[in-house]
């Protein structure tokens, strides 16, 4: 039985249609990454999840019981905003210690004055304390429980609005872009930190993001949303190395990959230069407009030789331990990006003519839908699965 | 005990007064209470109020009203008839109830109050602008001519002094004082036809043409005459000697202020409108309305009227009061500001009230008239007759 | 202790939970807006309707009965030489407070802003008239605006300025109503135009000057005026309304004279219902002034809303 | 830019603002001036501010013995303060449901509201004054507060400041499992200070003020409020009795004053925060 | 002549000492990128180079002139500002032409109507017109020109921005953190196309950033700020690969540089692991303090072998073209992070031992105060220009 399970969402805002039937199923502790290109529906998906929206169609399946109609607070969703959605009235021990409040207190006893005296306030107030200070324990925020958000930095609030939503032991738990106010360096350090605590709370988690590399460091699985459709749902190696759709392979991978249009030749081989590849089940017929997509860290560049593709650099981008090579393409009007280390890019500069040359084994097809066509370098023909070995 | 809900306009007036003369009542009639409701600014807040209130809870059960509106307020029926109640009362002439006195609170010959507090309107003058103008300050002016002659004298001396401040804004009272001082009436007997704008009214509007005109008398809002006066700076003010004593408050030692009757266009036959209010009862509770009617009494009484006149400067109701040396017959004598309004009683006719619902309206009607007089927007013929012309419109048509 | 074991939905809530969210969350914001909607019918509808029912009526107070007399009193008001004088005057008096208090106020506002000393003593200062106790304030501004002994004219005569007769003439009266109208007005209108200047993003000033907006003005004009519009747009709205309902300045200190020429709509609408007791022309003359507000708001609305810019 | 040297510019700035407040104060200074005068030295063809007797004392023994000081500021307190408890319990609920959640009548609520903020009291006084008679309801607190717990100028405010309060914050709210009213009293309430702040002061100077609606429900003088207090000191045909009334006046004015020093920085700061968008 | 010259510029705000003595001269036509953490006083340093801003000492010289107490407007800046600054109520058209308007236009021909009438207003309109279409044209914006500033995305109002700092030819062009609010992807496609229009512009630029990624791949010389002070000024590849200091190491390098405390040796030599260096000039006493630094890509693990550093691997993080392997050295309680390429990275997994080892010729060798110390491979000593060939 999966934790979670989501079918066919569909949701429409006045005439726009924003989700067209998402379908997504989570295991227990599994953390899906959802990303996408800004716009095309995540905050959407994850609102109506968590119950703050309503879908036009498509049922919500928790622990499979049906909370399709169910209200937000009953659902036990944890969600942690973009914002991080701090009350900034109450300090970080308040914040994390709402939702335990309003669980395990009965309306009567949250009542100011009265509610001290009810009996067993004491003892239910006193576990609230524990574990809000376990839960800020565990998250390194003891030091910060007696201050306000606004008295926070932007790392500190994220870690409260964390401890916020694990604090009461959600059946699911839902980031929406939770890093995205954070500055590069931190973004990078809570990434670790998140990966973290969903190790050891084992709630299945559903984590949007628009950064890909967030998708990618730390997900078990990655759903790749565009424009309302989720494209593809696989681990972060099978999205990078093996995506299905024209689309997700533009959106993951940076720099983002080449993609070149070309057309099959007969006995179905596609050419991107002298690099040739043969489609395994031959289903394009001779003629048909195909793409073919290289990953820039599989392209190489050289000056010698005149094997591969005639180009000529067009600008460097030095990024310290990897320098990127923009290479036009003179004859077919296109620029093709590689990625090389600096000591390969250290007799590269601009202007210089260059050959290029893609690895085939790393050549994607995709058809002029944009769904991935399967096939192999045309030296060796070997299996897909022996690629990824 | 019963207790007695009185309503009062005009508390700038009557607060001091009124505490004094409820704390003697209460002392006197340990089994009544009095109680002050909230006062009223004006004669026409305080009816106002009346009228809101007629018929409900929080009706007071006494009250008083300008002289001017009692004809108002009985044509709501609002006021309880006294006529019975003098009936059964022996000794209203002893206690200094005069005809004259009991006519000015009568509306048709219903007895709707008691007059309270009266008025006529008086001359004061700055005695020591007048010296400076060559004037003698002990001979004050016997006729309009004079009081012109002198105001231009005394508007010559400069320095921001004004000669005159008649009193014209608020209600008609100080043009009908000029109208009845030349013996003219407001309406025909009949109450049919306006008369106002006939040859003594025009003598009204003429006069006051001319103190504009020669004395140079300026546009003033009520309260800007007043202060200006008090502050030394107008040589005569024509208003009620009601405020007497609160110009003498302000004016301190400043100057040296004096009073002196008021001239009349017709020395002889001149008459003076009588300011002032009336107590009234409203109560309908006959155990109220006795005891009602023993503070009314007690209120417009001598007691109230030794009470009332030092207090603000306002005429005797009462003839018993006036004459007799036991409430104030030495406080004339020491008073010789007084002595003006009081020596003026003889002239003492009602206020006009007009007929019909109409009767606020026509007032402000001449007022506005009038102002056109002051700030010599019209002559004062196309004044008048403008006013009569509004004034007929606004009378009952029968 | 057995309530602590209550299920998490213990917390519904007074709302019982059927329907769709939607419906439950219209459920729930009917019933949140329900008290505040209950009062505006009571206090505001309802005491409007009846006005509007009396304007067809000759009641008057004081007497018991009354006839329906259709559209009687708004054929009165036609000719009413009083009433349309106090409708020219109210327009006078709104078309010279509403701009003056509006300016005079964006200008101490920036002024103000651009300062850095005196802040509060500023904002103090300029906001006490809108504290201010009329029935107290009128007597002072008798006293100020005093034609021979008033201080104002007493400056003037310094200078060799003869002064008019302020409240006493019908040719000043209406300008010194307004004196003090703005007087009374510019206090709030500043503590609006004050937050709506902090609320601009300083970086927009340093873009204007990096792209050559050297003087004050130009900036200004580039920038404050137009990030202000939100703010201004409020300020008229509030100003525009507070400026037709002039009334206490009136009663208290000319009573709309001389001869008519302070005359306001609500002193008029006052004077008929309450001194004159004609209640039902005064309700026909009240429905009369709700609908001029509210044609007024509309319109001003359509112009001004246009050009603002809501960021 | 707010540097401690003196420039022209500065110089200037400074004088057109000293000057201005200068002019704004003039009615208060004469006020403050008038208080410690005798009635005699009132109204002098000399101008003078300072009082040729100190005559503060007397005047405001007389401003407290000839009213009942204590009662009316009492009754200032009790009808303010329950208006604005009223008005703000009522119109934030109001102000949250229009601006955060979904219901098909926030439009015409808010045409309401609008139509709302055009009808001064003046114009429903006798209606009303009609209906609390016949309630029986005339001289009390229901009467002064009653017709005023509704502000329609209150829930515009409210209503702008709401609509800028992040969206999420009331999501987290609602799944950290608050009801709405939950929302209100712990999200909203707890974050709308500096609104309710610039409402009440707003809401408090009107009401203290007021003259016009207690002057007709109340007659009782058990009922009176602060401008009530004051008619004492006026009298309609010839002077008030000035400085009993300026010293009255100050009485009256200063809690106002008082109350508007404390407030002003948060006052501002609520104002701001409402955005104040039509 | 440089184009433009700081001379030690010191800035403080109440008691707070900003900037510290900034010195810094650029070439015509170069671009200078200002990196360093956030706070650190480069949007000051902009600020009040525009004009914005008056320095308590130093002076500004642009073009050789003395400009230190020129009027903002006098100084013909153009700035980008990380909000952009559009005036909301302008469209995108009136945006751009907001300086040409202020510069070209006299007052009198500003004024709302009287301005259209006088003499030679048309051509002086025309002539605006034509540049801002001609600038939007080679922006990619003509078609936003009517649209406002709330109707755009992040991108087409940064490049808004961009279009009003560029159509009047500044004599300099000042950024601040243009891009921090453009996603990721969107923020790549950027940097490209500033450099661009900085290349065809030629005006000297000063582009700050916090974003170390930015700097290097953007700028002809790289300053790293830090503190209020000027740390490094040069090429991206020397403060990458030759930091001077260790602020500058640890700023510049994603991810982090690894430091290691450490101590010299006899024979001025320091040790990391088996892997030996010596310090060149011998400066530092044995047994004084130092830091080590080793950039990830530079550490290799190893499965096998008892070379090296024994570790265990704690996280790893795909990134798709690479993986970053985060590895406890359980001896010193330090993580050591290692760049590999998911091939290499194929057999690692959480838990497993490894041996890692560094590359001598990549080793920093910091002092306590952070300033280098020159260092070469023990096993070969070799100039420390060899090592950049
Ligand atoms: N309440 C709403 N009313 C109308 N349109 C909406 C609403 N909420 C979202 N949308 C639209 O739905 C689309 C998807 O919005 P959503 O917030 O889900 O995108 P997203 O994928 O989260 O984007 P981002 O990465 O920018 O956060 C957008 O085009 C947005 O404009
Ligand atoms: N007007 C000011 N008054 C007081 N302090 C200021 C002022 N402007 C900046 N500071 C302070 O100066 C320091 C440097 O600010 P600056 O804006 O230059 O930093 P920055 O390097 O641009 O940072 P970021 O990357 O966050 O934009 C900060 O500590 C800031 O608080
Ligand atoms: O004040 P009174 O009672 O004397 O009445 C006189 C008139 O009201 C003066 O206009
Ligand atoms: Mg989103
Ligand atoms: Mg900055």
């Amino acid at each position: 039985m999966s934790a979670l399970s989501l079918r066919n969402i569909e949701k429409s805002f006045g005439g726009n249609h924003i989700l067209k039937g998402v379908t997504l199923d989570a295991g227990p502790g599994e953390f899906i990454a959802l990303v996408g290109p800004s716009g095309c529906g995540k905050s959407t998906l994850l609102r109506i999840l968590a119950g703050l929206e309503t879908a036009d169609s498509g049922d919500i399946l928790i622990a499979g019981r049906d909370m399709t109609a169910a209200h937000a607070a009953d659902r036990n969703i944890a969600m942690v905003f973009q914002s991080y959605a701090l009350y900034p009235h109450l300090t970080a021990a308040q914040n994390i210690a709402v939702p335990l409040v309003m669980r395990r207190l009965t309306r009567a006893r949250r009542l100011p004055f009265l509610g001290r005296m009810m009996p067993g306030q004491r003892k239910a107030v006193a576990d609230i304390h524990r574990d809000v200070r376990d839960m800020a324990a565990s998250l390194k925020i003891d030091h910060l429980l007696d201050r306000k958000p606004g008295q926070m930095s932007g790392g500190q609030r994220q870690r409260v609005a964390l401890a916020r939503a694990m604090v009461r032991r959600p059946s699911i738990f839902l980031m929406d872009e939770p890093l995205s106010n954070l500055d590069a360096n931190l973004r990078v350090h809570a990434r670790g930190e998140i990966v973290d605590l969903h190790r050891r709370a084992g709630v299945p988690t559903l984590y949007v993001t628009h950064d890909q590399a967030e998708a990618l460091s730390m997900a078990d699985r990655v759903a790749v949303m565009i424009g309302g459709s989720l494209l593809q749902l696989a681990s972060p190696q099978v999205i990078y190395e093996d995506p299905q759709h024209v689309e997700v392979a533009k959106f993951i991978g940076q720099p983002r990959i080449n993609l070149i249009a070309s057309q099959v030749e007969d006995g179905a081989t596609v050419a991107l230069g002298g690099t040739r590849c043969r489609l395994v089940d031959r289903a394009a017929a001779a003629g048909s407009a195909v793409t073919l997509g290289i990953r820039p860290e599989f392209v190489s560049v050289s000056r010698q030789g005149n094997e591969g593709l005639p180009a000529r650099i067009e600008r460097l981008e030095f990024l310290g331990s990897e320098v990127i090579v923009y290479c036009r393409l003179d004859a077919i009007g296109e620029t093709m990006v590689a990625k090389v280390t600096p000591a390969e890019g250290a007799d590269l500069s601009p202007g210089v003519p260059v050959r290029l040359t893609a690895d085939a084994r790393h050549i994607f097809v995709f058809s002029k839908d944009g769904s991935r066509l399967a096939a192999a370098p045309l030296s060796s023909i070997v299996t897909r699965e022996a690629l990824h070995g | 005990e019963t207790t007695l809900t009185v309503h009062y306009p005009m508390p700038g007036f009557f607060k001091d007064v009124m505490d004094t003369i409820s704390t003697k009542f209460m002392e006197e009639n340990p089994d009544i209470k009095i109680q002050f409701a909230n006062p009223s600014a004006t004669y026409e807040e305080g009816i106002q109020t009346i009228m809101r209130q007629a018929g409900t809870d929080e009706m007071p059960d006494i009250t008083f009203i300008g002289l001017n509106r009692l004809r108002m307020a009985d044509e709501r029926s609002i006021p309880v008839d006294m006529g019975p109640l003098i009936a059964k009362d022996a000794s209203m002439a002893e206690q200094g109830f005069s005809d004259t006195i009991l006519k000015l609170a009568q509306v048709n010959g219903k007895q709707v109050g008691l007059a309270f507090a009266t008025s006529n309107p008086i001359m004061y003058y700055n005695a020591d602008l007048v010296k400076a103008a060559g004037g003698n300050p002990d001979q004050p002016p016997k006729t309009w001519d004079e009081v012109i002659e002198l105001g231009a004298r005394i508007k010559a001396l400069g320095n921001g002094v004004d000669s005159v401040d008649f009193r014209w804004q608020g209600d008609d009272w100080m043009f009908s004082a000029l109208l009845f001082g030349a013996g003219g009436t407001m309406l025909s007997e009949d109450e049919s036809e306006v008369t106002f704008n006939g040859p003594e009214g025009q003598k009204a509007f003429q006069l006051i043409d001319r103190l504009v005109k020669e004395a140079g008398m300026p546009v003033f809002t009520k309260q800007a005459g007043e202060q200006a006066f008090v502050a030394g700076k107008v040589g005569f003010a024509f208003q009620t000697t009601g405020a007497l004593r609160n110009t003498i408050k302000n004016v301190g030692d400043k100057f040296d202020l004096r009073t002196a009757e008021i001239p009349l266009l017709d020395p002889e036959n001149g008459k003076l409108p009588t300011g002032g209010n009336a107590v009234v009862i409203l109560t309908h509770d006959e155990a109220k309305q006795d005891a009602a009617w023993k503070f009314a009494k007690f209120a417009a009484g001598p007691y109230g009227a030794s009470v009332v006149v030092p207090g603000t400067g306002y005429v005797p109701n009462n003839e018993l009061a006036a004459k007799s040396p036991e409430y104030l017959g030495d406080f004339y004598k020491e008073n010789p500001l007084f002595q003006a309004g009081l020596k003026q009683m003889p002239r003492m006719i009602p206020w006009y009230a007009f007929p019909g619902s109409n009767g606020v309206r026509v007032t402000q009607t001449i007022v506005d008239n009038t102002s056109r007089v002051v700030d010599q927007s019209a002559t004062p013929d196309e004044a008048l007759n403008d006013a009569a012309d509004e004034v007929k419109r606004l009378l009952p048509r029968s | 202790m057995a309530d602590l074991a209550a299920p998490s939905t213990g917390l519904a809530g007074t709302v019982p939970r059927a329907g769709t969210p939607e419906q439950r969350e219209a459920r729930i914001a009917w019933l949140l807006a329900a008290p505040a909607l209950l009062l505006v019918l009571v206090f505001i509808i309802l005491p409007v309707a009846a006005v509007i029912g009396l304007g067809f009526t000759d009641f008057e107070l004081g007497y018991a009965d009354f006839r329906f007399v259709g559209l009687e009193n708004y054929a009165e008001l036609f000719d009413d030489r009083t009433f349309q004088r106090s409708l020219w005057n109210t327009a006078v008096y709104a078309g010279i407070v509403t701009p003056v208090s509006i300016f005079m106020a964006l200008g101490l506002a920036m002024l103000i802003e651009a300062e850095g000393i005196g802040r509060s003593f500023f904002r103090t200062a300029y906001f006490l008239p809108v504290a201010s106790l009329l029935v107290a304030m009128a007597t002072v501004w008798q006293y100020l605006f005093h034609p021979s002994i008033g201080p104002i004219n007493a400056m003037l005569a310094t200078f060799g300025i003869p002064g008019p007769n302020w409240l006493g003439a019908s040719s000043t009266v209406l300008y010194s109503l307004s004196i003090i109208g703005v007087w009374q007005s510019v206090g709030f209108n500043l503590v609006l135009f004050l937050a709506g200047l902090t609320a601009i993003p300083r970086e927009l000033y340093a873009a204007a000057e990096v792209d050559g907006a050297k003087s004050g003005w130009d900036r200004f004009r580039l920038v404050t005026w137009p990030m202000l519009g939100p703010t201004t747009l409020f300020v008229t709205t509030i100003s525009i309304i507070n400026s037709v309902k002039v009334f206490e300045t009136v009663k208290t200190l000319t009573e709309g004279g001389p001869n008519k020429a302070s005359e306001v709509l609500l002193f008029t609408i006052y004077q008929e219902g309450f001194v004159y007791l004609r209640v039902g022309y005064a309700s026909a003359m009240t429905v009369v002034f709700l609908a001029i507000l509210v044609v007024l708001m509309f319109l001003q609305y359509r112009v001004q809303d246009r050009q603002v810019h809501y960021s | 830019m707010t540097s401690a040297s003196f420039t022209p510019g500065r110089v200037a700035r400074l004088s057109i603002l000293g000057l201005g407040a200068l002019v704004f104060l003039a009615p208060y200074i004469f006020m403050v001036s008038t208080a410690g005068k005798a009635q005699s030295d009132i109204f002098t063809s000399s101008l003078s501010l300072i009082p040729q007797q100190w005559f503060y004392v007397q005047n405001f023994a007389k401003a407290l013995s000839r009213v009942s000081m204590g009662r009316l500021l009492m009754n200032g307190v009790v009808v303010c303060a329950l208006i604005l408890v009223f008005q703000v319990v009522i119109a934030i609920p109001c102000a949250y449901a229009m601006a955060k959640l979904k219901f098909r009548a926030a439009r015409a609520l808010m045409v309401l509201v609008m139509l709302g903020l055009l009808v001064p009291i003046h114009a429903t006084a006798l209606p009303l004054y009609v209906a609390f008679d016949r309630a029986g309801a005339l001289n009390s607190y229901v009467a002064l507060v009653a017709p005023f717990t509704i502000s329609v100028f209150g829930i515009f405010l409210f209503l702008q400041f709401f609509r800028a309060m992040p969206d999420d914050l009331i999501h987290a709210a609602r799944l950290d499992g608050m009801s709405e009213p939950g929302i209100i009293a712990r999200v909203i309430v707890p974050n709308a200070w500096p609104a309710v702040t610039a409402f009440s002061i707003f809401s408090v100077v009107a009401h203290w003020n007021d003259l016009y609606w207690p002057l007709i429900v109340v007659s009782n003088q058990a009922y009176a409020t602060p401008p009530l207090g004051l008619l004492y000191f006026r009298a309609a045909e010839a002077g008030d009795d000035y400085g009993a009334l300026m010293a009255a006046t100050l009485i009256i004015t200063f809690p106002l004053v008082a109350a508007f020093l404390l407030a002003q920085k948060r006052f501002v700061e609520g104002i701001t925060m409402t955005g104040l968008k039509g």
